[in-house]
């Protein structure tokens, strides 16, 4: 196991550098340099230039750049709200975007694997179609629609929920966002539970659970779900992708306050320290996320920890 | 093979849908006297079906936008460029993805293997985060976009016909053509791509919609296609801003997206289904 | 229901759907288990032997029904009267008959244990279950059984996994889990077919030591007619969903009668000495789903009658234990001799063969 | 028979995997075949038959010893030519039906491969009738020429095998358990058929199977393979009537026989 766990820890930091490699790259390639079209004369260009460290060699700076964002310091805002500190204005806004996306992923997850399980074993009654033509929706319409969806019906229309957010009402402004934003999570993992289960109930061993006079929940509890969670667990990567692109545009739409929409701002407005560290920030979430589910991975199936150990 | 794909009713009506809604990508901007960049301030937010003040006797079927251009053509246009896009990429992904696989998977060694570890590094990076970055840094238009969903795609179905190309490397029908004589080539072109072109196709109208998806979120960063040219991507982010006063004008676009692209999983669906049946063999009564 | 008899099956008729029509696989099986006997249903692929067995523990595919038929099972204490299995719902057969009344051993050890479940847990999960026993007891019985199929170290194989164990060791562990809560019929569904000869030899000694000690019924599946002799006590020959012929193991094996049992005797290569061909079976099996007239052997039968093809022949008694689907014996005909080369082998062997028959 | 042998092998080493993983797989394994002669090689799974004939056919190229085949010594690196001129001569039936044919060809096209490899026709209808000719040979009938394999029975599928390796004419064929995969009645057409040609186009045979009754019918001679190594060879009379290896006494009693003789042969399976 622990073989098998290094390499992924290693793959992962190379993948991080990696990132940070190419924002470096990145803004360094930018057009102009952040204090362009302030008309400064050479000499307070220069001493800026110093005060940023720009005029040190590429190497130093990386690295520079590198322990700086390794300690939460991701530079200043050049243009949205200017010198704040970046990691200042991530943190106002990060516990929103983690909630709504801690909603729509537990919510998303957990429905999607109760109505994979029944359209499984209840193969061919009412709800198996439903579930089918429910996963082939949800993976097929993007969040935005459905966001744009949700608003309009439910918010505006029916006036069940606040159009947009609002501080006052932090947890209902938030439900619309997290559904539209589950309803991905929750037709993927409907549709790969659904075949799994249907796939792993036609086996051997369930005939073997059954001969042993097992009762039907017992085996999907005990023998069924544990062998159909293994191949599930590869949904997760696409699953997590669509969630934080998803919750960029959804926040936009329902102009909720959090690291999503403030990248579109950062981005529409060229404000590219604080877009570049968004993204540091979410690939650093998927990064250490995929790690968790290897981990689980070899957690749940004894044949990969067993032939982890003797490094196969 | 076929007849079972035509018997699965989903697959058809997909397969149906996608030609319907091509079709009208190329007409239908003829269909209407207007040019999707032609702006009339005078007919600003026209509902649908109201007349045209242009030219008489014609309808703007689908009504007009916020510079009052004819919402129809602008559909079909964006409808045109959306596919565009995301098949041209789809198409350069698969022709990387079975270069790559196919010479990875066949002839494997120690070069598979450095770069199996170099794309486990890549695949680590979120995709919008590579796709913005790309954008930040290519200037905007139809060539920037298809490149950086290319860069999006491409690692997922060399993956894929990689791991195709290992599993039919084993099987008797190789070893045979082996013994017969046969050169690699000729193994590759005759026993092994014919055999994986089921799964490859699947993976590729599954990648389609991935695309669509992708481009509509650049619009709504801004970084989509430029105005005046629009994609449906970027009509739909245009158009919610005023939904609340003129719905039809994010509507419209929002249904031939979801229609684009459900038809899309519709059809690839159907394939998979039809080539699983013919793999799977009757067993013991 | 024939007082020595723990299972008896009527007319059992199971149908299966293949492109969306339903197909009768199994065409009306008579089949009945005495008491402490050993019985081989024999047949080729598609004969519908391991359906047939299946359908006694409701292990049938989801799309499988029972059309009709009757499945007796006697009481454990013989007084009640015997219950009918067919008329019984999935959940109830499988809470009060699998493994306390019949415990089956299944084909392919490789794919039927649980890979992410320690042995010893599948093991004792059989009681706990069943008999709310604490799971102390329940480890302490597992281990005993272990032992008893003869697994070297019970202990640490109690706390492997199943890819640890060798195939052999797998199906051991299959025949302890078949029998951890006494059953008294046991069904067997080529369990040594995936097995090395040298493992089957030893695997088949056990099943026999198993059903002495404990007095089993045991319905053994296979296509290996090697085995057969070797194991059976009663003979069935089954081809395309229903019986063609039964009988005690000599009246199969030295005095066979339908000539489906005579072409499968033949064609089983010879150890002893070198023949000039090998004698098979013309044609292939029929298949099912494309309508049947008639008998479904008529076509590859040498001995067919007219009439064969035109509708199935009955049963027809040869003796108290051999009966055999075939109208060469309806009296009206006279039944043909052994083929030349069958004859040849049974000849020199059957006089002592009988000799240490198992008497009735 | 003291001819000069078509194939002989010498300490043949065969391995898998590399450094403290490596599975010895063949260890020292010498025999030969003599024209038209059958020689099997027998054993248990895992005994590294299969890797033997494996390696001779070069889909493994050999980790140690000597191959001569004609005479010519194939052990080593074959340039292209050489490669091809073999292939014209050693071929190989594999053992299961289902994945031994390319599934999105037709059978015709199957059968045919080898020619098309070798140009060994100067027309399509040529290269037509030459696979019409063998399929008649192996007993399919016409229209299978346009079949896909899924179209076809196990039995069936298996001649379309031993159609596509006899069209080369080859001098030596590997058959790689054959017919463990089929039914017992449709097994004896395949052996009948496969004895059949061998002695119609004087082929010599290398028949892997782990069936000793199957092998006691159709071999001249045996060859025992236990874990890897080959521990006893011998006429099929001898091996089968009175074999000096324990381990081969041992296989031989494990066979369930279905007619236990009483004469005293110690091929007798206690009742």
């Amino acid at each position: 196991m622990k073989h098998f766990f290094l390499k992924r820890i290693l793959i992962s930091v190379l993948t991080l550098l990696l990132i940070v490699l190419v924002m470096f790259i990145l803004l360094n390639a930018m057009p102009g340099t952040p204090f362009t079209g302030r008309h400064l004369k050479a000499e307070q260009l220069e001493v800026l230039r110093r005060q940023y460290g720009l005029d040190l060699p590429v190497f130093q700076r990386y690295f520079k750049y590198l322990f700086n964002l390794l300690r939460g310091d991701f530079g200043v805002s050049y243009t949205l709200q200017k010198n704040m500190s970046v990691a200042e204005m991530l943190r106002l806004r990060l516990p929103l975007t983690l909630r709504i996306g801690l909603q729509a992923m537990l919510a998303g997850s957990l429905i999607g694997l109760f109505l994979g399980i029944i359209s499984a074993v209840r193969h061919n009654t009412l709800l198996d179609p439903l579930v089918s033509v429910l996963s082939l929706l949800g993976s097929g319409i993007p969040s935005f629609v459905f966001a744009l969806g949700l608003m309009y019906v439910l918010a505006f229309r029916a006036g069940l929920f606040p159009v947009l957010y609002s501080a006052e009402t932090p947890v209902k402004s938030t439900i619309l966002p997290s559904i539209a934003l589950a309803m991905f999570p929750m037709a993927n993992i409907a549709r790969y539970t659904r075949a799994e289960m249907i796939s792993v109930l036609s086996s051997d061993y369930i005939s073997l659970a059954e001969a042993k006079g097992l009762s039907e929940g017992r085996i999907i509890a005990r023998h069924a779900l544990r062998n159909a969670l293994i191949p599930i667990l590869t949904v997760m990567a696409p699953m997590l992708v669509e969630l934080i692109t998803g919750s960029m545009v959804v926040e936009n739409i329902f102009s909720v306050p959090g690291l999503g929409s403030l990248f579109v701002l950062s981005v529409q407005s060229g404000d590219y320290n604080v877009s570049v560290s968004i993204m540091f920030l979410y690939s650093l979430f998927f990064i250490v996320t995929m790690l968790c589910v290897d981990l689980l991975y070899g957690f749940i199936d004894p044949r990969i920890r067993l032939s982890r150990r003797e490094g196969q | 093979m076929w007849s079972r794909f035509k018997r699965s009713r989903g697959a058809m009506a997909g397969l149906f849908c996608i030609a319907l809604l091509s079709l009208f990508a190329l007409i239908g901007p003829a269909l209407s006297p207007y040019t999707y960049d032609e702006v009339s301030l005078s007919s600003q937010y026209l509902p649908p079906g109201a007349p045209s003040e242009e030219y008489p006797g014609h309808l703007h079927f689908w009504g007009t936008d916020e510079l009052g251009r004819d919402l129809w053509t602008r559909v079909w246009m964006g409808t045109r460029i959306s596919l565009y896009v995301a098949l041209l990429s789809v198409l350069i992904d698969l022709t990387i993805g079975i270069l790559y696989g196919v010479t990875a998977g066949y002839y494997g060694g120690a070069v598979d293997l450095i770069l199996q570890r170099i794309l486990e590094v890549i695949q680590g990076i979120p995709t919008i985060v590579i796709v913005t970055l790309l954008m930040l840094v290519l200037k905007p238009g139809l060539v920037s976009i298809t490149v950086a969903l290319v860069f999006a795609g491409w690692i997922n179905l060399s993956l894929l016909v990689r791991a195709q190309v290992l599993k039919l490397k084993e099987t008797e029908y190789v070893l045979a053509s082996k013994t017969l004589g046969a050169s690699d080539l000729s193994i590759i072109i005759r026993d092994i791509l014919p055999n994986a072109a089921g799964q490859i196709v699947i993976m590729a109208m599954m990648s389609v919609p991935g695309a669509i998806f992708l481009e509509a979120y650049l619009s709504f960063l801004g970084l989509g296609i430029p105005d005046p040219m629009a994609s449906l991507g970027s009509l739909i982010n245009s158009g919610f801003k005023s939904m609340l006063l003129y719905p039809w004008l994010v509507l419209i676009p929002v249904i031939i997206f979801v229609l684009l692209v459900v038809s899309f999983n519709l059809a690839a669906d159907g394939l998979r289904d039809a080539l699983d049946v013919t793999l799977g063999t009757s067993e013991d009564r | 229901m024939e007082d020595n008899n723990i299972l008896e099956v009527h007319n059992l008729k199971i149908s299966l759907p293949v492109r969306e029509k339903r197909v009768m696989f199994i065409r009306g099986v008579d089949l009945s288990l005495p008491k402490g006997k050993i019985l081989a249903l024999v047949g080729e692929s598609g004969s519908g032997k391991t359906l047939t067995a299946r359908s006694l523990m409701s292990l049938l595919p989801k799309a499988a029904r029972i059309e009709s038929g009757e499945i007796l099972l006697k009481s454990k204490t013989g007084d009640e009267p015997g219950t009918d299995l067919a008329k019984l719902s999935h959940a109830r057969i499988v809470n009060t008959v699998n493994a306390r009344r019949i415990g089956m051993v299944f084909q392919d050890p490789l794919t039927t244990l649980n890979p992410t479940m320690t042995v010893g847990k599948q093991l004792a999960e059989g009681y706990k279950v069943h008999e709310h026993r604490f799971a102390g007891e329940a480890k302490k019985r597992a281990l005993e059984l272990l032992a008893s199929v003869g697994l070297p170290e019970p202990e640490r194989c109690f706390k492997q996994y199943p890819h640890e164990l060798s195939g052999g060791m797998r199906q051991r562990v299959i025949i302890a889990i078949a029998l951890s809560l006494n059953p008294d019929i046991l069904i067997c569904d080529e369990p040594t077919t995936s097995l090395d000869v040298t493992i089957q030899a030893r695997i088949l000694e056990l099943l026999k030591k198993l059903q002495a000690e404990r007095q089993l019924s045991v319905l053994y599946i296979t296509h290996d007619l090697g085995v057969v002799a070797e194991i059976a006590d009663i003979i069935y020959v089954m081809y395309a969903g229903r019986i063609v012929e039964e009988g005690s193991r000599s009246d199969i094996l030295y005095h066979p009668a339908h000539p489906y049992t005579w072409g499968l005797l033949s064609s089983v290569p010879d150890m002893s000495f070198k023949e000039e061909r090998l004698i098979s079976i013309p044609g292939t099996p029929p298949d099912l789903s494309s309508g049947l007239r008639g008998d479904p052997f008529a076509p590859r039968n040498a001995w067919a009658l007219p009439e064969d093809f035109e509708e199935e022949p009955p049963m027809f008694r040869l003796s108290s234990t051999h009966a055999v689907r075939s109208r060469l014996y309806d009296g009206a005909h006279t039944p043909p001799p052994l083929p030349e080369n069958l004859a040849r082998r049974i000849g020199n062997r059957s006089s002592a063969a009988e000799k240490e028959e198992r008497h009735d | 028979m003291t001819e000069t042998p078509l194939l002989t092998v010498s300490n043949l080493k065969q391995y898998y995997g590399t450094g403290k993983k490596r599975v010895r797989a063949v260890e020292d394994v010498s025999f030969t075949i003599c024209p038209e002669e059958t020689f099997a090689l027998v054993g248990e799974s895992g005994s590294g038959k299969t890797t033997v004939g494996r390696t001779i056919i070069r889909i493994l190229p050999p980790k140690g010893g000597k191959i001569l085949f004609g005479g010519k010594d194939i052990s080593g690196k074959l340039s292209g030519e050489e490669r091809k001129e073999l292939s014209r001569k050693l071929q190989m039936i594999f053992q299961d039906p289902m994945s031994s044919l390319n599934p999105s060809e037709k059978a015709g096209d199957i059968i045919a491969r080898g020619l098309d490899i070798h140009r060994l026709y100067s027309s399509r209808t040529e290269r037509r009738e030459k696979v019409l000719s063998i399929m008649k040979e192996v007993g399919l009938p016409e229209e299978a020429f346009d079949r896909y394999p899924s179209q076809f029975s196990g039995g069936q599928r298996q001649r379309i095998a031993i159609a596509r390796a006899l069209i080369m004419n080859p001098e030596l064929l590997i058959a790689d358990e054959p017919v463990s995969a089929l039914d017992v009645s449709v097994r004896a057409q395949i052996i009948n058929l496969l004895k059949e040609l061998q002695r119609k186009r004087h082929i010599a045979m290398l028949f892997i199977a782990h069936d000793l009754a199957l092998v006691r019918q159709i071999s001249d001679r045996v060859g025992v393979m236990h874990e890897g190594k080959l521990i006893e060879t011998g006429t099929a009379e001898k091996i089968f009537g009175h074999p000096s290896q324990p381990y081969t006494k041992k296989l031989l009693d494990s066979v369930p026989v279905l007619y236990p003789e009483d004469t005293g042969s110690s091929g007798t399976g206690e009742v």
